[in-house]
């Protein structure tokens, strides 16, 4: 494909807006700013950033709890999400969610929960409001390769499949669930496309360390879902960088592997490769960058100095009446 | 005019797919079957496909996805065909339903309602005769109906299809066939909002379901034994209308309440422990329990019938009062 | 297949008692005789007698609540059946349990969940055992075309799948949920066989009005089974001949078709095809369903004259200590 | 020895697992890693992974199948990570756990235990703090466990993995680093006794898991303003240990139950419910709980805190019964 200088740029900064979310996202926590665990995202941008640049206005997203900072690509603003991460009342709930459930339903966010893979047909019941409505709108359902074993899965994608819905279902192959290994956990190399064929889906695997292989796999499907053929499945094969929570040392595995895997890093591959083509020079990268550091320091100045909610205002958001 | 419970849960819903397009339904053989008791029956007719749909066994799904089109805009009415089945939802309905707007924020409304088939009917067995109130009283978040009458539930189902808040609906197999004249005219009820079916001045029974109508029984047998009983329908569990309750104990100084699910942690549970917290000086004596026995509902009827609260076991309790 | 004219009799013979088995429960349920719901296995008994002339000492089975006449051929006897059907004191839980739970652990009958597929990976734990024992026993797993579509299937077939155990899951394709036909509820035409390879496991589609059929898909999974492969999927395709319970008129269904189907009579096939071979006269085969008619007649009259329990025996197996 | 809550779970499980081989562990992360609070470390080297299993995440699996490996002759001791998952489960659990055998006879045994983490701790949020015994104590066919110390959690962690009826085990995070003093020599602590956790005359507080600590800083607290406190642990909150609570209450007239679930329908439901129901003479007020409140435990740390019971909130309601 050929590519406009814009979309690399944009493409480029979101994902070093989730590189660098990601990482002050684990620095504000060892300095004690976040109330609960975190899971960081970093090392696996790509997947997220290379779906999202097929968004079109109108579409819903229902990601996960890794990365959290996939909420700013979709357009939550940065302040409400740090609020929110730091158990705050500029936070979209207050900070009664708190961080896996950074969320903005004006921006499609459907919505997490930290009951995992509860929430996937909460994707496939927005699928049927487009349905109903009648746009090219589709859904994001995003999940990891742990969580297709649960069977809410199985019971979603049936029911996007019979029905026909607008859902992209993605999955993080980013091979662990906590310390389990995928293939110790799943009976199929590739738990995301091995399953699609059995819901009469179609599905693509992509290198979930190239950016522009995700946009690519999941420009073919999203256009074919938009197009009113029903749900499909992406796969994008990347690696967990970082243990699952912070404080996990991960000695479950062989640390040689993780560097390897660091060495693809889909940040600096990106990087190089609008360097060579010339759409930036390093100059602008670094503009870039500083731009995008200082957004993310504003934000969380703002979020630490963010009141919390009085315990008068326990009871508020329980029921709309 | 005459209808049954059954059919007045039907029309609430026809009359309210009518009234808002974007109500919808969609559970097990809710379509061309109108649901294996007849409840929807004709609304596939009326409303098309598209707003009437059979869903495949998965009932994670049902939850899942009514979640997803009530906060982008539609109001799922859906179907756990038994409310045993609740339980292999348990967590899409305790975690999700009950704390999506808290846990997500103000902007995320879920106007949808559950509705469920409970209780004992006769042979059904220990997966499909439970009642499952007591359980979701625990989750927070979540409206909770249970009504005992034509009237009551038609007037419930409506005002919970028109709820921001998501609820459950029970309805008793035991009373689809039960008859009531109810207004021809529209009509609404508030939830929270409970009903004096009967009113007497030595006992208050709380009674939920189709309790209430073993509560009438042994009221009449009370009566001629000189015990005047006043009967309380709570209709909604959560909502709790606790002032009508604490009204009635004020008369009569003396409580029993009548559930059918088994008595360990049940619905009597939560309203014993409320009402003598509440009205500790008030009472004559304690706040007795008339319950199923702790046992996985027998298959064998004699069984079954023994293990289930009747007029008879009622009345053993509100004499063991004085 | 070269047959022996003995399996082709007690082939037959199962054919006939399951049934007979299930047209009479149809009769003690109208005449009162049956406290629950019946559902009524006419015309599928292929699928278990096919797939349970593979069967040796020490397997397990986890039938379904279609056909519960499959619990006779497993070896539970006539008398413990009806007892526990018609909810009396000779059942195997004495009526506690009822016509879903006729069931024998001494002839490795695992028992049933009413709440459909919670019981899937009871199977599985089954599996386990035998596994941990080292013999070549498998385990039975029965399960509709409409219970493939809850979550617990899929969840237990990944795992027999990734710990390599003996299971046989066999779906029973009979076409219907109660009133939702297979293409309604399934995003798939084969909801056993298309799912098998995103377990990693293979699979045979066999015709399940045709016992031979049946078993020799039956045998070459189970021959693949007992020589420590891991699980594997067989698919039976039948129809549902009844209404999905007794009161159930099916008229959501065309009854055109519903005839076609009993022309393919599972029984009766069989019956021409040993007469035919000249395995069996006429007279043999009268002799063979009088006998079986004249055994399920006085068990159904040992459970009709079985006491019920008394009340004060209702907690009793509630809890061993 | 000076062992931790966690370490002396770990060792139950690998003492019953040398003591008998047919105890097998799975579930999620319990081999390599340990389980995510590192209990089960150690038990993957010493026995191998025959019998110590990473699982996927399919807690449905997890319940399933150790229910087909009891029966068939194996002493599962399964875990599910925290006990707000269990929900995932749930039928599984409530349904056939609690009822499998009731519904297929007495050749039927189910030895498994569910060890599942539990409770509050500090910012985990709505979907991983909650404490659910409630919920089960409704179901049938359970034994359910609640320790406070690491001297009953090993004792009954023994008898629950020795016992042929199934099991729910619930740990609380929080008490998982408490250490204690405990007998090197062997033992085993029976279901259904309640421990005394401190004598006393004037109010008894049965108090569950964490709560146990809270109660005993509450009764320091009460100790100087001159009210004396009896702290009763059950332990197994099914079966219940009547007997102890009554005999205190004979004494003390007056009873608190503390519970760190939301108040609605929890244990304190149940526990004053009964009391009242059988104890009614004796007692001179009206049974109080002390619970969290009935919202989604909210993740800022100041409003959890200010949710779930801690001493102050017990010794206001001590000091209401006077
Ligand atoms: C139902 C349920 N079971 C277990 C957990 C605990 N848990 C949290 S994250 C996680 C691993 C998830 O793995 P995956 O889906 O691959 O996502 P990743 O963490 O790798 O991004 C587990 C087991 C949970 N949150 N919900
Ligand atoms: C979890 C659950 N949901 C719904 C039901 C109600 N139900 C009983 S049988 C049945 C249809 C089952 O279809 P299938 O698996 O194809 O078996 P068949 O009845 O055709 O033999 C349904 C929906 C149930 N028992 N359990
Ligand atoms: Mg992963
Ligand atoms: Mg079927």
């Amino acid at each position: 494909m050929a590519y406009s200088k814009n979309f690399l740029i944009d493409i480029y900064e979101e994902l070093v807006e989730l590189r660098l979310f990601e990482e002050k996202l684990v620095e504000i926590y060892n300095l004690g700013k976040v109330p609960g665990h975190i899971h960081s995202g970093v090392g696996e941008e790509a997947t997220y950033v290379g779906t999202l640049a097929t968004r079109k206005d109108g579409d819903y997203y229902k990601i996960t709890h890794r990365p959290v900072g996939a909420s700013a690509i979709i357009g939550v603003p940065l302040n409400t999400i740090f609020s929110e991460i730091m158990g705050k009342r500029d936070g979209n709930s207050g900070g009664r969610g708190g961080v896996n459930h950074v969320s903005l339903l004006s921006k499609g966010m459907l919505g997490f929960s930290g009951t995992l893979a509860c929430d996937i047909a909460v994707g496939v019941g927005a699928g049927l409001t487009i349905k109903k409505k009648g746009t090219d709108n589709i859904v994001y359902v995003y999940y990891g390769d742990g969580t297709s074993s649960r069977g809410p899965v199985h019971e979603a994608m049936n029911l996007a499949a019979v029905w026909q819905l607008p859902v992209l279902f993605i999955c993080e192959n980013n091979q662990f669930a906590i310390s389990t290994h995928a293939t110790e956990g799943i009976s199929v190399e590739n738990p995301g496309a091995d399953r699609a064929a059995g819901y009469g889906m179609p599905s693509k695997i992509v290198d979930g360390t190239d950016v522009l292989s995700v946009y690519e796999g999941a420009k073919e499907l999203t256009d074919y879902i938009r197009s009113g053929k029903g749900p499909a499945i992406l796969e994008a094969k990347s690696y967990r960088w970082r243990g699952h929570f912070e404080g996990d040392q991960a000695r479950y595995r062989d640390a040689g592997v993780t560097e390897e895997w660091k060495r693809k890093d889909c940040v600096e591959k990106m990087k190089k490769y609008i360097c060579e083509s010339k759409v930036a020079t390093q100059e602008e990268i670094n503009a870039i960058c500083k731009k995008i550091n200082d957004d993310l320091d504003k934000a969380i100045k703002f979020a630490d100095e963010s009141q919390s909610i009085t315990v008068e205002e326990i009871y508020e958001y329980m029921y709309v009446k | 005019m005459l209808v049954t419970y059954g059919q007045a849960i039907g029309d609430a819903i026809k009359e309210e797919m009518r009234n808002d397009e974007n109500v919808i339904i969609f559970g097990e053989d809710v379509a061309e079957m109108g649901n294996i008791f007849g409840i929807t029956k004709g609304a596939l007719e009326e409303f098309g496909h598209d707003r009437v749909k059979n869903t495949p066994i998965s009932e994670t799904a049902i939850i899942g996805s009514a979640i997803g089109a009530a906060i982008t805009g539609l109001r799922p009415c859906v179907e756990l065909m038994y409310s045993d089945f609740a339980l292999v939802a348990f967590s899409e309905l305790f975690h999700c339903v009950g704390k999506w707007r808290y846990m997500h924020g103000p902007e995320y409304k879920l106007p949808l309602v559950v509705r469920s088939a409970m209780g004992s009917s006769f042979g059904a067995g220990a997966e499909h005769s439970n009642c499952v109130e007591s359980l979701f009283m625990h989750a927070t978040g979540l409206i909770i109906v249970s009504p005992s009458t034509a009237y009551d539930a038609k007037g419930l189902l409506k005002t919970a299809i028109r709820s921001d808040d998501p609820v459950l609906f029970f309805e008793h197999k035991q009373l689809y066939q039960t008859k009531e004249n109810i207004p021809d005219d529209e009509y609404t009820i508030p939830f929270g909002v409970a009903d004096v079916k009967r009113e007497g001045k030595d006992v208050t029974i709380i009674a939920v379901g189709l309790m209430v109508k073993k509560a009438i029984e042994a009221a009449s047998i009370l009566e001629e034994k000189g015990i005047s009983i006043e009967i309380i329908d709570p209709r909604t569990l959560v909502p709790f209308d606790k002032e009508t309750v604490f009204e009635s104990i004020r008369k009569t100084h003396r409580v029993v309440v009548v559930e059918e699910s088994n008595k360990t942690a049940g619905i009597g549970a939560e309203l014993a422990a409320m009402i003598q917290e509440s009205m500790y000086d008030e009472l004559d004596g304690p706040v007795l329990r008339v319950a199923a026995l702790d046992v996985p509902l027998p298959y064998n009827i004699a069984l079954e019938l023994h293990c289930v609260p009747d007029a008879q076991k009622i009345v053993t309790a509100v004499e063991a009062l004085f």
